[in-house]
């Protein structure tokens, strides 16, 4: 019985997904090739990047509004510190970046400023709403005061690779979420921290009362949020060749879109990062196929916002007795 | 059909699906008019099903219900309310920010033609309700600063406020004390007088046998017969008809030789979180051997749960004390440091506290031991599985596989998963918070034993409970707590109902 | 108690900040103000009529002595003005126009709709009267957006083999107008042409050509004359822009808004500024955010 | 002991209103005035408009994230219909409408989108925050459609005066959000619909089991917050003369957060109208105050977002043992 309840919401979004690429593909006869394949997958690697992230945090009952701010500022300080480097007037010395070294400290800001969300939430008790809907703001701020409001441009052909080289047949940007997928895969079902998550997600108070630390695990979550966010930062960066200030703006919502439709609950503890993966895909191929089939962009938003609700109708339809 | 003499509701050939599970399979029962009608049964015989039934809870069902011998059909719970018939649920459905009054009159508001509320009337009208239960709470105090006993009684209070003609009281008393009940014993037998029927479900059957008029048998949701006069039932009768055989009702607990010692705690105190000079519980001292059961008694309130709480590490930055286990002094500042030093805690609230209700037995298993399925980094499913089916077997937990959710347990059976889940970190301690609090008899006889063999195999075990037959059974000492601190001591020889009750209302 | 010698204020509202063209507008309206001895404080409307009409109303209660006003909308800003007006403040409108001619002291503008005229002009020019192009528009729901495809339109619709293949919004936005541009490509790929409706969007359409290796074969235009699309334009990877220079209509705002604190009161409605058409021919002309000249 | 903590609740926003506002008067001599206190009020009535509705929804546990998209079809709408009237090409008639008849239909369209929401919600159990984000989109794109991406502008004297005109010493938009105000108070602590409201919050299956139509109840919610999305609609489009494609766009997260600051929880039962309307006026006083102080804005959005997290945690310090 639930063998194959869970069995049917896995294929629930797949045949969602399904009837939308067959609908496409009869549509519009250049729908179905390899090539808009890739397409469709590069455009959602980012969107999926960060999905990754906000379906750990929900899945331990929280959320992330920041995820669009994090991305813009770890963005532009990779860019910012590869294309100027950092200047430190009180000891007066100036630091180069190389490539690696620039991207391994956008990173390691996006990480820091999850840590910083995980922090307040844990700490401080700030429903997570509001920890990052603040947080939200204020990277924002600090990515315009970053980069004075002016992209920042001309980031070379090395770091151009990472958003739009090939390796082995297969587009960079895709690599690299194809790896944060199978990370996030295996963190989920086959470790005792993606074990955990569920738990908190599932009942909060009989995991604290089973020696799991909820607060490290939580701090632990929020931080990947940041940095996966910042991983999509600088795909991004790389793609456009070009840290915009504001890069990511109401991403969030894509993000959230992706989790929620992938069948991940919002109340946490039930859903996984293949039903994410899928819902960024059903996104992808929507927001891909109404560009294909030049649908006007006032009917854009409404079919959208129809195909949201369809699926998950249909989704509700099939499991009438969960909440 | 014909109104029947005495009988005030009769239900016909009741049966109720739940997905692929039927909870209720053509039941037939009758409710007397003006008697206590008593429904007994096993958990999960489908008791609180078809009250939800007879309350409207749940209007899609199959069969007839009649009313006085008309047929009626509740369409949603005030359909039934307005038919005369109130209910108080077996699970607390209190809202815990509005406060009392509000909650009593919870659907039911008084208002004046404008719409806006009585406020004034309804904190009248609930005082003498309280009053009525021998409760002088303040109408205006939020439901969520009461405890669990008193939340009970608010439950009681609502059922009382209008003048229903059938009361239902579904588990009315697992949380509230002796002398709460007695009271509302006498509040039944008035509301019988006054031609007021009852339907009365408690799995705690002595003090059922005082009330009872009649009982009527549900197992695995086939009604199995009633028992009209009540009087001339023994307990032996009433679980013949519960479980459909014997069961030897006298348990006493196997007299072992204990090992050495292997916690005890010395002078441990609790202060009041906001008032730091006054104590939840103060100067508490006691040991425990190995292959000893500890019993823990106290009245409602009286701290037992703070206090195993507190030995396991979740009041670490406040309380005071020493605690050794195999004589060695450990700190504890958290669950982690409790399980590493061999302490495990099966708490109060299964559903709360104890399980993660979506997820699988294996995983429920595992959790406090989770390293134990850890193989090169990863988790085993093959090793969780194996861990979950030893335990199956072992406390015999009735479920088709270990891949089941905890939520489509019988309580009892999620109970089993929880003491799972503890002996699987292999603890030299284990403290069990009300083990069989809403257990029916079969269930409660198999956990007895259960907890005998763990004491046998060497276990130190506390045991709380609020029923004094049980834990004079199960125990081979018992500490009595009272207002913060022990006040009691006996040991087998000395235990009798009196003294303990006596020490338990200092 | 007001503080008599203090320097007066002027504030430099602009409509959004997340583009840098318009930052560069507010830093030169407020640089110039500086140096002509006020105080600037920069209002960011982030493209919302309301989130401007706030700012006014504290600005007015703030007791500023004049606006350098980038509205956020043609229609929508006018009761704003309006009120400033009714407050005694006067406003000088910067590169889009309100449409009341009383309301601000003056206005100066660059032409959106003749820019993209003379843009439109050139397309048809460079891609010899024939060939599929896709319209990149910016935000539906702004009128810059409208102004500067009609204008656009006015000129190339008169041309029946310059077929228009797709028109999407990109929002104005480099990222967005990557992801569109993609996937337009893949059910045009024999386009000639991109026309976009800021130089960001050509910048993202850009990148999807590359992507694509098509950037040698499709032309692509923008708007604004922002600095990378100039670089680009140098290195004959952009064909043109419109270059709306921000510092030159800063620059001549501040200093109407001087002239008026300093007792002149008779202002033209209109204060022109040219746009240029940007090409790779007269790309040496110019500097960033200017004309050279 | 409740009581005094009930208070404290209470003083909790209105001190942390009072110490911004003691700052913001020695720092600007501009701040304490009359004009500026009237400005500040005009200034936060249409988001106090909408977060009344908001504070509602949460309260009864839910969400609504198309609360700024209702908003600007409900404006488009009413000053369509003001200006150009009705067309029914099918019967082949023309509606003209006066001022209060275009309110109205304005005022209508908001409260049938908010009903929608609650259908969703309550019929096919689409999770809130899923349908609200659906209804989002669709609402924006409904008002690009029915606008065709331009403003309506030119609405005439009457219809100004609502937005923009005085009325017994204050002006029109305050007078109808204390109006709003004043009316959401009543409900929510003197009428049945209001005490289910937070019986729906507090614990739902207790709420159904009492007896409480818990879907009615809900639907109304929805509805309410469509009607009062409309309202701000009408004040805003009034205000500025001209009703905008792009009006209200990030309004939801304005209006959460006010209500968050206020003290509601998000976790639904618990909070106040009174908590959210001074959540509203912390948010206006700081916008306010950082304009006059000559904030730049890029350290504007910082300074929200640390304001919004101190407001916060000083609220949880108060009361640790809440969740
Ligand atoms: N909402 C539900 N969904 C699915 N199954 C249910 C539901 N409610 C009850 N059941 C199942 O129906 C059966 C009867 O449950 P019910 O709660 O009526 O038992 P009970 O006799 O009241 O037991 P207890 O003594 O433990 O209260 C059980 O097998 C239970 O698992
Ligand atoms: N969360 C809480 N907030 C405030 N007081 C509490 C809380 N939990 C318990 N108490 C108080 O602490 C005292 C001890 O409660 P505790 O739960 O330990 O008692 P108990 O003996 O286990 O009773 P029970 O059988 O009800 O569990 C009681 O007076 C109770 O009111
Ligand atoms: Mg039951
Ligand atoms: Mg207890």
């Amino acid at each position: 019985m639930t063998d194959i309840k869970s069995t049917l919401v896995k294929f629930q979004s797949i045949i969602a997904l399904l009837v939308l690429c067959i609908v496409l593909t009869i549509l519009s006869d250049r729908f179905f090739t390899l090539e808009n394949g890739w397409n469709i997958a590069r455009q959602i690697s980012i969107n999926v990047c960060i999905s990754v992230g906000m379906t750990l945090v929900i899945l331990a009952k929280g959320i992330d509004l920041s995820v669009g701010s994090m991305l813009a500022f770890s963005g532009a300080v990779a860019a910012g510190l590869l294309k100027f480097g950092l200047e430190i007037p009180a000891i007066n010395t100036f630091v180069g970046f190389t490539v690696f070294g620039a991207i391994l400290a956008g990173v390691v800001v996006g990480g820091a400023l999850g840590l910083f969300n995980g922090w307040m939430i844990t700490r401080f008790k700030v429903p997570p709403f509001v920890a990052t809907l603040a947080m939200l703001t204020i990277a924002r701020g600090a990515t315009m005061l970053w980069t004075g409001g002016f992209p920042i441009t001309g980031l070379g052909e090395n770091f151009a690779f990472i958003g739009t080289g090939w390796f082995l047949g297969m587009p960079m940007p895709v690599w690299i979420t194809a790896i944060v997928v199978v990370l996030a895969v295996i963190i989920t079902n086959k470790t005792k921290f993606g074990r955990h998550i569920y738990a908190i997600g599932g009942n909060e108070s009989a995991a604290r009362l089973s020696g799991i630390n909820i607060n490290k695990v939580k701090i632990w979550v929020y931080t990947i949020a940041g940095i996966l966010a910042a991983v999509g930062g600088i795909i991004l960066t790389s793609r456009l060749d070009s840290a915009q200030p504001n890069a990511g703006m109401s991403y969030e919502l894509d993000s959230i879109a992706a989790v929620v439709i992938g069948g991940t609950s919002l109340s946490g503890g039930r859903g996984s990062i293949m039903g994410t993966v899928q819902g960024a895909l059903i996104i992808g191929v929507l927001n891909s196929g109404l560009v294909l089939l030049n649908v006007s962009p006032f009917w854009q938003q409404v079919i959208k916002g129809l195909v949201i609700l369809v699926a998950v109708i249909m989704d509700r339809l099939n499991h009438p007795h969960e909440d | 059909m014909e109104k029947k003499p005495g009988i005030f509701l009769e239900a016909q050939n009741i049966t109720k699906k739940f997905g692929g599970i039927t909870a209720l399979n053509n039941v037939n029962i009758n409710v007397h008019t003006g008697k206590v009608n008593a429904i007994v049964g096993e958990n999960g015989a489908g008791k609180s099903t078809l009250m939800k039934i007879l309350s409207g809870v749940y209007p899609d069902y199959e069969g007839d219900l009649y009313l006085n011998g008309e047929k009626v059909n509740f369409s949603n719970p005030k359909d039934a309310m307005k038919k005369g018939i109130a209910i108080m649920h077996q699970e607390l459905n209190l809202i815990p920010y509005l406060s009392i009054a509000d909650n009593i009159f919870l659907g039911r508001e008084l208002h004046n033609a404008l719409g806006v509320l009585d406020s004034k009337k309804m904190h009248k009208k609930t005082k003498e309700l309280l009053e009525r239960l021998n409760c002088n709470l303040n109408p205006k105090t939020l439901v969520s600063e009461l405890r669990v006993g008193e939340q009970q009684l608010v439950e009681i209070a609502k059922a009382l406020l209008e003048e229903a003609k059938l009361v239902i009281m579904d588990e009315p008393t697992s949380a509230i004390s002796d002398s709460e009940i007695e009271v509302l014993f006498k509040i039944i037998a008035s509301l019988k007088e006054q031609g007021v029927s009852i339907l009365y479900i408690s799995h705690k059957l002595d003090k059922l046998r005082l009330i009872a008029d009649r009982y009527i048998g549900l197992r695995d949701g086939n009604t199995v017969g009633t028992i009209e006069n009540a009087k001339e039932a023994s307990k032996e009768d009433l679980i013949r008809l519960m479980v459909g055989r014997d069961i030897k009702n006298i348990y006493k607990k196997d007299s072992v030789d204990f090992g050495d010692e292997v916690l005890r705690i010395e002078n441990i105190c609790l202060p009041k979180v906001i008032n730091k000079s006054t104590f939840l519980l103060k100067d508490i001292n006691f040991s425990v051997k190995k292959g000893e059961v500890l019993g823990l008694f106290g009245l409602m309130g009286a701290g037992r749960t703070e206090l195993l709480e507190t030995l396991f590490g979740l009041h670490s930055k406040i309380m005071s004390g020493k605690i050794y286990v195999e004589n060695k002094e450990v700190r504890i500042k958290s669950v982690r440091d409790a399980i590493k030093n061999g302490i495990g805690l099966v708490p109060e609230d299964r559903k709360e506290d104890g399980l993660v209700l979506g997820m699988e037995i294996s995983k429920n298993v595992s959790m406090a031991s989770i390293n134990n399925v850890v193989k090169s980094g990863f988790l085993s499913t093959k090793l969780e599985a194996d861990l979950s089916k030893k335990y199956i077997e072992a406390l015999k937990i009735k479920t088709p596989s270990e891949k089941q959710l905890s939520k489509n347990l019988s309580g009892g059976n999620q109970q089993k998963v929880v003491l799972a889940k503890w002996l699987a970190t292999s603890p030299k301690v284990l403290f069990l918070d009300e083990p069989t609090r809403g257990i029916d008899v079969n269930a409660k006889n198999e956990i007895y034993h259960l907890i005998n063999n763990l004491a046998k195999k060497g276990l130190g075990i506390v045991v709380v409970s609020s029923e004094l037959p049980e834990i004079m059974a199960i125990s081979d000492r018992i500490l009595v707590l009272s207002d913060t601190r022990i006040t009691g001591y006996f040991d087998q020889a000395s235990a009798n109902e009196e003294a303990i009750m006596k020490a338990a209302v200092v | 108690n007001k503080k008599e010698d203090a320097p007066k204020k002027i504030a430099v509202v602009i409509s959004t900040l997340n583009n840098p063209w318009f930052v560069v507008l507010g830093e030169s309206a407020a640089g110039r103000a500086r140096e002509l001895g006020y105080e600037a404080t920069i209002f960011d409307s982030q493209n919302s009529t309301s989130k401007e009409a706030e700012h006014f109303e504290n600005l007015i209660a703030a007791g500023y002595s004049a606006i350098l006003f980038n509205p956020t909308d043609s229609e929508g800003s006018v009761s704003n003005v309006k009120r400033a007006k009714n407050a005694g403040i006067p406003t000088f409108c910067m590169d889009r126009e309100v449409n009341s001619l009383d309301g601000p002291a003056s206005q100066v503008i660059s032409d959106s709709f003749s820019g993209c005229v003379e843009l439109g002009e050139y397309f048809v020019r460079k891609l010899n009267k024939k060939g599929k192009y896709v319209e990149l528009l910016g935000l539906v729901g702004d009128n810059n957006t409208w102004n500067r495809s009609k204008g656009f339109h006015s000129v190339v619709d008169y041309f029946p083999e310059l077929i228009m293949v797709a028109q999407q919004s990109a929002d104005f936005d480099r990222s967005k107008a990557l992801e569109v541009l993609e996937s337009v490509l893949q059910s045009n790929p024999d386009i000639n042409a991109v026309f976009c409706g800021n130089d960001a969007m050509a910048m993202g359409a850009y990148q999807a050509l590359v992507a694509a290796g098509k950037e040698k074969e499709v032309m692509v235009f923008g708007f604004d004359g922002a600095d990378d699309v100039m670089n680009a334009i140098a290195d004959k990877k952009i064909m043109a822009t419109v270059m709306q220079s921000p510092k030159n209509i800063a620059k001549t705002a501040a200093d109407l808004a001087d002239e008026f604190i300093n007792g002149k009161n008779d202002f033209s409605a209109k204060t022109p500024l040219e746009v240029e058409l940007v090409t790779q021919e007269n790309i040496n002309e110019f500097g960033n955010y200017g004309s050279k000249k």
